[in-house]
């Protein structure tokens, strides 16, 4: 740590363009100002090779800690090392926990996809299940609900037909959108898609404009996060039915809370700590 | 030595070459003459592996060969000097020179010894006589200068057939006659020599055999004593040549100035203190040894090159305003001596390049009047019988002389009161280039006026009225074309490099 | 003789093939696709969804058109669209009435597209770096104005009518691709200004000497990409109700694919806009026809980029015999 | 003459500036971070943290210039980049030697490159076609090895050491950099190879009549560029102990902005290796001394993006006199 009084922290994200990961950032700078340290933000463009170097250069000019935000932690593994030998403590907001690091706040992503799914499931009942899956596998995160879901997925005797697609990012709304304009026309039957699970809310926007645009009444869209636009739609009554509301709000309170604790001197035993997600659908929407 | 079989050589459906048959001894000077689109470059590029023929035999030393790409035909003893130049113009001149052979290599490793292949490259230049910065960068040289590097680079490797493309169409006299000097020693030794050229003088005087070409066939090979410049001229046109060349002389004293320069220097000193003019109906010629500045003044009255101080009129107004657009504007053109760098868009049709610079002529600013710019050009096409297969053409597919007409076309079509003339008529077979002559003496009887460069001082003698001699950038004299003779201009010129070597 | 009209006869088909390969190529891709997926593919429906799926891309690489013409490259265009549909939706959200939230952005990029050729032609600089860098600014700009959030809030209805409404069935946005096209074909082709970019991109020594007042001519092709790109970013905002700060990024790359693919059509060698067109429309109908067909993500890629190199080898062969 | 002299004098400064212009800017940018960052930036740990983070640019740029050099370029670098990271981690993980994981990429990625050669000059397809589709292909290539998932388990200790050992206190990732840089600049300055590479891009035409094989040597410009690439993309895997599958693709843009920065250092106009390091190492600089700095991350983008354009201009200054 440093010598000077007002403490310094950065915090490093390889997505602040995404709209969550930006609300986190927003919500962590605002209740760093508020406990009067000065917060540095690093955004890297999805390029995890830059943050490795952006992360050196913070430790290089003594920060008094460090916040990851949505990064898997696996793959700065030994800068989290240089830092704890620096003693700079690192945290992890809606990241993962390694050795090294003092803590991770995070809505446990596999949980989240389990709660999405298994809802999407029960709105779809016992009729045949034909999916369209929207996701982008290189996210970290999104891998994650991806992988919790395809083990869900299979278990359900239901599911006839899973059509996966990757979206690109960036620019996911309109190439998610595309895509699926293209499945329905190639899908016409009624029927022959009911539903689509989205990796994240971006998609399920995109997919559910599509839906919308095409007059198809059959489908419902689910996405993961809760991002304010998604929320709009299922309030208004669109395909998309349901989100899950991570609690960014609480990742950011978690984190603020365990660095003031550090500063004060005090150890941290609880290193994963979980800020509860919560279901979002038409009947909680806007609430 | 070399003998070719029946060559054909087809573009699309057109043939550029049909079954020409030609012989090469060793040790002789075979010169090859015809028109421009007669072929001449064509058969040389199948000669030197750039092309394919599309039917015939090439002979090697009494074995059939097949010429598969350049490579091949430097390794069986093929040089050449093509027409256009064949530089890497980041590379300097030394690295020029060893472009495709084998550099000399240090003992161990792979590195290049920069200083043999300097020494080697050296003893070269003075065993020819050139003087030339070999440390340059190519795009940094004249046009002569390339020509000079290309000379050397052929002469590098020990060579059975030395190919000479118009070698002398960018060259002074005195680097002419440098080069001959050049060709006589390899002669000597037992090399053979394929002499192209326009240059009716240097044919008739160098060389042993001359073929003539036409129309992509061969019209015949003569023994060159037996020839005369007007039998050639007949031979390559198959008619009798009409154009009669006379000077009546009119007195210019009352004529009006079309362009008055009083003491010009360009902002890099390449023109000092240059005071001239040039009067309605006159043409005036400028001379001077390689790199005397002349490209440097032209385009300075142009205003491609920035000007420093002094006053340039034209048609008594004073130019405040120097850009090649403002040039064009008051009506004067430029024929740039690099037509393929300065001149032409290569990539583009023959009815794009001519109407480029009078585009507004041909068009509202909406849209471009097809019918009246086809017409405009296939009248100019015809005028000055630009051999292609339409308007429609692309430049790069026309043979370096009427690539140079339609650069005529271009100025022409602008009907200009200035001509500023760099080289004109380089590459241009000799009846284009009485046509070209004759053109400017039409355009000056209509009061416009010719400022006229040229490296051959007898085609200045032919067409100026008056000359003007230039040094380093200055006028150093100024003759009446009246009783002065080439040796007296040269004169000039020579006396004064000896003053500035002092 | 028999022998040269066959000669001339296969010739001409190959100079077809040389001019036409890539179109032909298209219309191969469009076949398959047609016989695999009847009724979903070779539909007036999906005719109309290509049309429109593509809009964006060939109004984006119309304007990498015009600056390839001039023998130039401009990197920015993905984020010059990114800050259009930023400033638009900004505008619309304020209230301002729609045609300045459309002019105003479109008025903000002509003068950024003109300022990057006027550093490319002033200073000779190489216009890829000094694009790449205004694209790095212009993302700077973007962020600062979004704070990296998307758009979406309070944004009218009335700014979703150009991107989301239906003239006669068809969608605006494929009406104003098909005009944007022939307007820049036509003045490309018949145009004393569109000769004139042509000329410098061929030969910019030459063209000054001819007159052509290089500088400027450049700077207005710089400008006008520069307008096509933020219109492209303004309809894309229009069409999703929402602007997100990176959302133009992603048509840099396929703007170009369609521009080089296009320069193997029509004018060998040369940018020209109905090749482009043709270019981005094969990489939209293999991205939509894909995606019907249903084939594994990874498989897609590998066949798009198969599919894209086969297309320009097709159209070179015979190139040699010729 | 006193006149002379001077303009000698001012004249050989404006030729100095012309060819290190670039070159000057890195220095001033450097002094302007050491006067604001004495304690952080202008530090023995943090030029060597430097020397490391531009490692992977470097090596990377170093293969873009090659292929710049004979004119043409390759857009696939930056998947196969990746591809290689993906490939060495999938064989660390299977257990395969290290000498293997690394040399078998390398070997596959010769082949590749190789064969975007091929493809170029045997059908004279625009290699920026050509290469974009191959880095299509290759994305698919690696999505299919990955299923898009981040290789990090069971990665072995030793997969690492390249990335992240240091030998006397210095990264090796450094010590590689700097000799691939002077093993680059040596082969395209002092050997046969090297000038037949620049004569190529020079004038290709004039190369082939002065009997340069054109094609073999495009080819290899072509490989040895694609085995720089992979290279780069195993380094970084070993330094991140994982292999994202879209690990490299950001490394595309700045390698090709660090090459064209270099092209207007040293020899003016021509891609040039130490022009190339220059380039990324301002480009690194930059990133590093800006984030010491904490400069907000919008602003970031506009400053890199304006020294960026400065920096050319900067030496673009006085050419006109010269
Ligand atoms: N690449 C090409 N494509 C099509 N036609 C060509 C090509 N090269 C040459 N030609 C045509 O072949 C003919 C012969 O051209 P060539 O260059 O051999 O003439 P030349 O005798 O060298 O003329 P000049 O004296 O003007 O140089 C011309 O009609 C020319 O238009
Ligand atoms: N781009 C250039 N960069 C540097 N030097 C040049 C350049 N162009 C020409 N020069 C030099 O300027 C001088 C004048 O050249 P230039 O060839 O234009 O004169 P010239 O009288 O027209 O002679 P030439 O018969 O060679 O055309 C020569 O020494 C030449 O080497
Ligand atoms: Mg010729
Ligand atoms: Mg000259």
């Amino acid at each position: 740590g440093s010598k000077k009084d007002t403490k310094k922290i950065a915090i490093l994200t390889p997505y602040l363009s995404s709209v969550t990961t930006n609300q986190m950032v927003e919500l962590l700078k605002k209740e760093s100002k508020t406990k009067g340290w000065e917060a540095n933000v690093v955004d890297t463009k999805g390029d995890v090779g830059q943050l490795v170097s952006r992360m050196e250069d913070v430790i290089a000019t003594n920060v008094d800690a460090i916040v990851l935000v949505s990064t898997d932690p696996n793959q700065v593994k030994a800068q989290i090392q240089a830092a704890k030998e620096k003693n700079i403590p690192v945290f992890g907001c809606d990241s993962g926990y390694i050795e090294g690091m003092a803590m991770n706040a995070t809505s446990d992503n596999k949980a989240m996809s389990k709660m999405i799914t298994e809802h999407l499931f029960k709105q779809l009942g016992n009729k045949p299940i034909n999916l369209v899956v929207l996701t982008h596998r290189p996210h970290p995160g999104v891998l994650k609900r991806t992988l919790e879901f395809d083990e869900l997925r299979k278990k359900n005797p239901n599911v006839k037909k899973v059509i996966e697609q990757q979206v690109n990012v960036p620019g996911p709304i309109e190439n998610s959108r595309k895509q699926m304009e293209n499945l329905l026309l190639a899908n016409k039957a009624e029927g022959s898609i009911t539903a689509v699970w989205a990796g994240w809310d971006e998609p399920a926007i995109g997919a559910t404009q599509a839906i919308q645009a095409a007059g198809r009444k059959d489908i419902i869209v689910t996405g993961i996060d809760g991002n304010s636009q998604a929320v709009n739609l299922i309030k208004q009554g669109s395909p998309l039915v349901a989100t899950v509301k991570q609690n960014f709000s609480g990742m950011a309170e978690i984190v603020t809370k365990q660095i003031e604790l550090v500063f004060q001197g005090e150890q941290i035993t609880e290193k994963e700590q979980y800020a509860p997600a919560s279901l979002i659908t038409k009947e909680n929407a806007g609430k | 030595m070399l003998q070719v079989r029946d060559l054909d050589k087809r573009f699309g459906l057109h043939y550029a070459l049909s079954k020409i048959s030609l012989d090469i001894h060793s040790g002789e000077i075979h010169a090859l003459v015809g028109e421009n689109g007669a072929g001449k470059s064509t058969l040389i590029k199948i000669l030197t592996g750039i092309y394919q023929p599309n039917g015939g035999k090439v002979f090697w030393n009494n074995q059939e060969t097949v010429i598969r790409e350049p490579k091949t035909a430097r390794k069986i003893g093929i040089q050449v000097v093509h027409q256009d130049r064949q530089l890497i113009a980041s590379f300097s001149g030394y690295e020029n020179l060893f472009l495709g052979i084998s550099y000399p290599k240090q003992k161990l490793g792979l590195g290049i010894r920069w200083g043999a292949m300097k020494k080697e490259a050296d003893q070269l230049k003075s065993k020819l006589g050139i003087q030339l910065d070999l440390r340059k960068l190519a795009e940094h040289m004249s046009p002569s200068e390339k020509t000079m590097l290309e000379i050397m680079r052929a002469a590098m490797l020990d060579c059975q057939l030395l190919i000479l493309d118009e070698p002398t169409a960018a060259l002074s006299d005195e680097e002419s006659e440098l080069l001959f000097e050049l060709i006589n020693k390899l002669v000597a030794k037992g090399t053979a020599i394929l002499y192209v050229s326009h240059r009716m003088n240097e044919i008739l005087r160098l060389s042993d055999r001359v073929t003539v070409m036409r129309n992509g066939k061969i019209a015949g090979t003569f023994s060159t004593k037996e020839m005369s410049k007007d039998t050639l001229v007949q031979l390559m046109t198959n008619q009798t040549s009409s154009i009669k060349k006379q000077m009546q002389k009119t007195s210019f004293s009352n004529k009006e100035n079309v362009l008055q320069l009083k003491q010009v220097t360009s902002k890099d000193q390449k023109v000092k203190n240059v005071s001239l003019d040039v009067k309605q109906g006159e043409i005036v010629g400028i001379f001077g040894l390689a790199g005397s500045g002349r490209t440097e003044l032209l385009e300075t009255i142009y205003g491609t090159r920035h000007l420093k101080t002094g006053q340039m009129e034209i048609q008594g107004k004073i130019v405040s305003s120097f850009s090649p657009k403002h040039s064009l504007a008051r009506g004067v053109i430029l024929i740039p001596e690099d037509r393929r760098g300065d001149g032409l868009i290569v990539d583009m049709s023959i009815r794009e390049n001519m109407t480029l610079s009078t585009l507004s002529e041909f068009s509202s600013i909406y849209n471009i009047k097809n019918q009246k710019e086809k017409t405009a050009v296939r009248t100019w096409m015809e005028r000055l019988q630009v051999k292609a297969t339409s308007s429609e053409q692309p430049i790069k597919e026309l043979s370096g002389g009427n690539q140079q007409k339609v650069v005529f076309a271009k100025a022409l079509l602008s009907k200009p009161i200035l001509y500023l003339c760099d080289e004109p008529t380089q590459a241009v077979d000799v009846m284009t280039r009485e046509e070209i002559h004759q053109l400017l003496k039409d355009q000056v009887s209509h009061d416009s006026g010719v400022l006229f460069v040229s490296s051959d001082v007898q085609e200045v003698l032919d067409i100026s009225d008056r000359i003007y001699v230039i040094h380093e950038g200055e006028i150093v004299a100024e003759f009446e074309n009246e009783a002065v003779t080439a040796e007296q201009i040269l004169q000039v010129c020579y006396n004064q490099r000896k003053q500035s070597d002092v | 003789m028999n022998r040269n009209l066959a000669t001339t006869y296969s010739s001409s088909l190959l100079r077809l093939f040389r001019v036409y390969g890539t179109l032909f190529a298209g219309v191969l891709i469009i076949l398959c696709f047609s016989i695999l997926r009847p009724d979903s593919f070779a539909t007036l429906d999906n005719v109309i969804n290509i049309s429109r799926q593509i809009s964006f891309l060939v109004m984006i690489a119309l304007g990498a058109t015009l600056v390839m013409a001039v023998g130039e490259f401009d990197l920015s265009i993905g984020a010059m669209a990114s800050l259009g549909g930023v400033m638009a939706a900004k505008l619309a959200v304020s209230g301002q009435p729609m045609w300045l939230c459309i002019l105003l952005p479109l008025a903000i990029s002509l003068v950024i597209g003109y300022i990057n050729g006027w550093i490319v032609t002033k200073f000779k600089v190489l216009s890829f770096i000094t694009t790449l860098g205004m694209g790095t600014i212009l993302g700077g700009i973007t962020f600062w104005l979004t704070d990296g959030a998307t758009i979406f809030e309070n944004i009218p209805e009335s700014f979703r009518y150009l991107g989301q409404e239906m003239w006669f069935t068809i969608p605006i946005l494929s009406f104003i691709m098909l005009f944007l096209t022939i307007l820049f074909w036509y003045i490309m082709s018949y145009t004393p200004f569109g000769r004139r970019l042509y000329a410098i991109g061929g030969n910019e020594a030459a063209s000054r000497n001819a007159g052509i007042s290089v500088a400027i001519n450049k700077n207005l092709a710089f400008a006008l990409c520069a307008v096509l790109a933020t219109l492209t970013g303004i309809l894309m905002a229009s069409r999703l109700g929402s602007a997100q700060p990176t959302s133009g990024d992603g048509l840099f790359l396929p703007a170009y694919a369609a521009a080089f693919l296009g320069m193997t059509s029509f004018k060998e060698g040369v940018p020209n806009i109905w090749g482009t067109f043709v270019g981005a429309a094969i990489i939209g109908i293999l991205a939509n026809g894909l995606t019907m067909l249903e084939v594994p993500p990874f498989l897609q890629d590998v066949v798009t980029g198969s599919i894209v190199i086969a297309a320009v080898i097709l159209q070179k062969i015979g190139r040699d015999s010729s």
